[in-house]
Formats: structure tokens, C-alpha cells, sequence
């Protein structure tokens, strides 16, 4: 199950789409919405993705994480957006016979999703300024939120 | 040959605008357009030597032949997650 | 959150449980019931506890985890009785900052439950058998199912 | 002195009881506990040698004096999870 949603994300959903008799073991990653960074207070996020390569990378990740791992079932779901504080914008549920599969697949897909699908955030700092991050770049400059 | 670029985040931002036309001669690659795009639109051009391009949903590199009429996307470095 | 359950186990309460705005990531793992292991049919499972013991051990797994990775929120839950095909016995949840705290010390903790927590899981295979299990030992003998 | 065995699992089953009541001569050890129990319920030798005890929520090694109406638990190896 691979989606990109524009409201929270449906955890109960996508652990009842990878539970299964012949799965031993569910692992479950969400990434949420922090409040502080380096001491400096985010109020909330916003995301944005180029939606059809999105899909298609997403879908590209599930089936290389395919053939490293023995998945039974896989779900990737990223929201775009505003996200508040708290709330989950990207989940990453893997089922496997057994446990250590799982945990890897899971990591290994959170990890190469972050490097690899045209998704971007911006962070909407408690200041009232908005930054978009592009990690390893200097952002060019900081700047009012867009309207 | 006209082509079209995609733009992104900090790269939209920068540009004002979400896409932008392109007008490059026969042979040119992902490089000389990368190049112009500098010439053309100055506030893009601190990001474009950090950024990636798409065709489709698949990344090229710089000395991938363009043709006319094609879509492109710049991407800069990704945040999702 | 420490929790010896003997129905279903409710992983809405436990995600709610551990999200929160300091943490930028959440591992949920689940362990379900298999359906064939090396081939041979399960048909459900029990779990007995020696639960005074389960639970204190339960609430030490916690304490040292937060001693090895900076943990905001953890829970831990194991299901006893009957548990059926898919279903979860055990959940283990944790919130961290950053994401490769929360995978660790989520496979630290349910690692490290299955040896010391005084918890036992009988087969009830398909052909009507059942058998506690014990790792590294030879079960005495395969014994019809307790009334 | 008189002690009393929790018994779980597969030790409960062979045994065919939930606990036991043992009597100790003053002195004895959990090493003597589980020589014990094996001569007074041959079912349960098999398993002996792989079982750990606990009193109260703690796990005690086979030198652990054992005193007057204590409560033991009987720890066949465990498979919760």
C-alpha cells in the first residue's frame, strides 16, 4: 500500500493492511512533528511532493526493500500538507515472519525514502518565518510564509 | 526546442513561479539547461548546482540529451519524511 | 505504560500513548500470532505469566532502556490467554527525537523481553495438540490440550 | 522449613499442580530446592535443570539461602513475546 494523503494518517488502516497469519512480527515507524529543534520551536509543517514521481519512487522503494527482505506486506503512506504539532507525516509498516527482517526493512525505508522521494517540508518556525528544508544546502534565505 | 520545468519548495519559492518555459537549441543536455536556468532566472541560481532533474518519474544526469517539448522537474535535495 | 492484557490488545491507546511534540519518531512492534512455523499448522496460542514478576520485570526493561537511549514515551504490553491467528500478543512502543533511537532501543526492548520476562506461550497446533514452549530446551513430551 | 513452589507452563503441567509445598532442613540453598523437587516429582526432573527461580520479582542464583515460608517461583525458560 503505497499513498499520499492530505489529512492524518490512518495508522489503525495500515496496521490492519500488514497484519497477517503468515507475518510473526509488525513493525511500525511514524516521523512527527517535533516541537523544538537546536532549541528553536517549530509550530508546525508543511509538505509538499511532486506527486506522481512521489507515487512512483514510493512504489520503487517497497519493491527494492522486496528483494533485500522477506516481506509479507508493506505499507508507505507520506501526508502533504500542513501537519501540526505531534501529528505523524510519514508512516512505514512492514510485516515479516520474523522480527529482525522487520525492524531492518522498516529503518532501511525510512532511511532511503528521506534521500530519495521528491517530498519537501517547510518549517513554519513559532517566529512567524517559514524556511523550506533542503539538507546540505544553505537555504537561501529566510522568508515571510507564502501566502 | 521548448521544454518545461517542474519547480519545488525553496526553488518554486525562489522563482516565483511553480513552473518555467525553457527555450534551448537542438543537442543541448541536463547541463546546459541547468546552465541557463542560472543565466535566466539569478535568484535560482545559488540552488541549482544542489539540485536534481527529473524526466517522468526517473532522475537524469547531466548528460542526458533533451528533446523538444519535454517535461522536466528540478528537484532540490528532498525532506520528506 | 506497562500492561498485562487479556483482550485484544489496543494499539490506537499505545500509539496515543507515546506520540507527543517532543518526539520526532515513534517504532511500534508487534509480535502476531503465525500461522505455519517450519511448515507445521498453528491454530491459536496461549500465553500464561507469572505476572507480579512480568510486570516488575516489564517496568526494569523500561528503566534501563531510558538509561541507553533517550526516550520520551515507551509502552509495553503483553496480551495472555488466548490469542488467535494475526492477532498481537505483544506490543512495544517507544518515542525518541530521532528515529534511530526509537528503532534500537524498540528491538532492544523486545529482545530482551523474550528472555527475561516470565511469560510462556503454548502451540496449539492444528491437529489438536498443544505444546508449551520453551527455547533451548526439548519440550518433556507433545500433550493433548489442557481442559 | 516449609516453602512454597509456583509452578508455570510446561513445570505446571508435568507436575499436575499449580504449586508446591517442599520442607527444607534449616540451611538450605536453592541448590537444594531443585534437588529436591526433582526426587520428590520425577515428572519434573527433566525440567529442572533448565529452570531459574525467583523470589518475589527477582531472579536468585542456586547459592541463595532459602529461610522459613518463603514464596518461590519456579522460571522454566520463558517465550512470551
Amino acid at each position: 500500500m503505497i499513498e499520499l494523503v492530505t489529512g492524518p494518517i490512518d495508522t489503525q488502516n495500515i496496521l490492519a493492511q500488514v497484519t497477517s497469519p503468515e507475518a510473526g512480527a509488525v513493525v511500525l515507524f511514524l516521523g512527527t512533528t517535533r516541537q523544538f529543534t537546536s532549541g528553536r520551536e517549530t509550530a508546525s509543517l508543511d509538505y509538499e511532493c511532486y506527486h506522481d514521481m512521489a507515487l512512483a519512487k514510493l512504489a520503487e522503494l517497497e519493491a527494492e526493500a522486496r528483494t533485500k527482505w522477506p516481506i509479507v506486506h508493506c505499507a508507505i503512506v507520506h501526508r502533504t500538507g500542513h501537519v501540526g504539532l505531534g501529528e505523524a507525516s510519514v508512516a512505514v509498516a512492514v510485516s515479516t515472519a520474523h522480527r529482525s527482517a522487520a525492524f531492518e526493512a522498516g529503518q532501511w525505508l525510512i532511511d532511503t525514502l528521506k534521500h530519495v522521494v521528491p517530498i519537501w517540508k517547510k518549517e513554519n518556525w513559532s517566529d512567524g518565518t517559514s524556511q523550506w528544508v533542503h539538507p546540505g544546502l544553505e537555504v537561501p534565505k529566510e522568508i515571510r510564509s507564502e501566502p | 526546442m521548448k521544454l518545461n520545468v517542474k519547480l519545488f519548495a525553496a526553488a518554486r519559492q525562489l522563482a516565483g513561479a511553480d513552473q518555467l518555459a525553457v527555450d534551448l537549441p537542438e543537442g543541448s543536455t541536463v547541463s546546459d539547461l541547468r546552465y541557463r536556468l542560472a543565466m535566466e532566472h539569478p535568484d535560482l541560481a545559488p540552488l541549482l548546482p544542489h539540485v536534481l532533474f527529473a524526466i517522468g518519474s526517473e532522475y537524469v544526469g547531466d548528460s542526458k540529451p533533451l528533446a523538444d517539448a519535454m517535461e522536466l522537474a528540478c528537484i532540490p535535495p528532498v525532506s520528506g519524511g
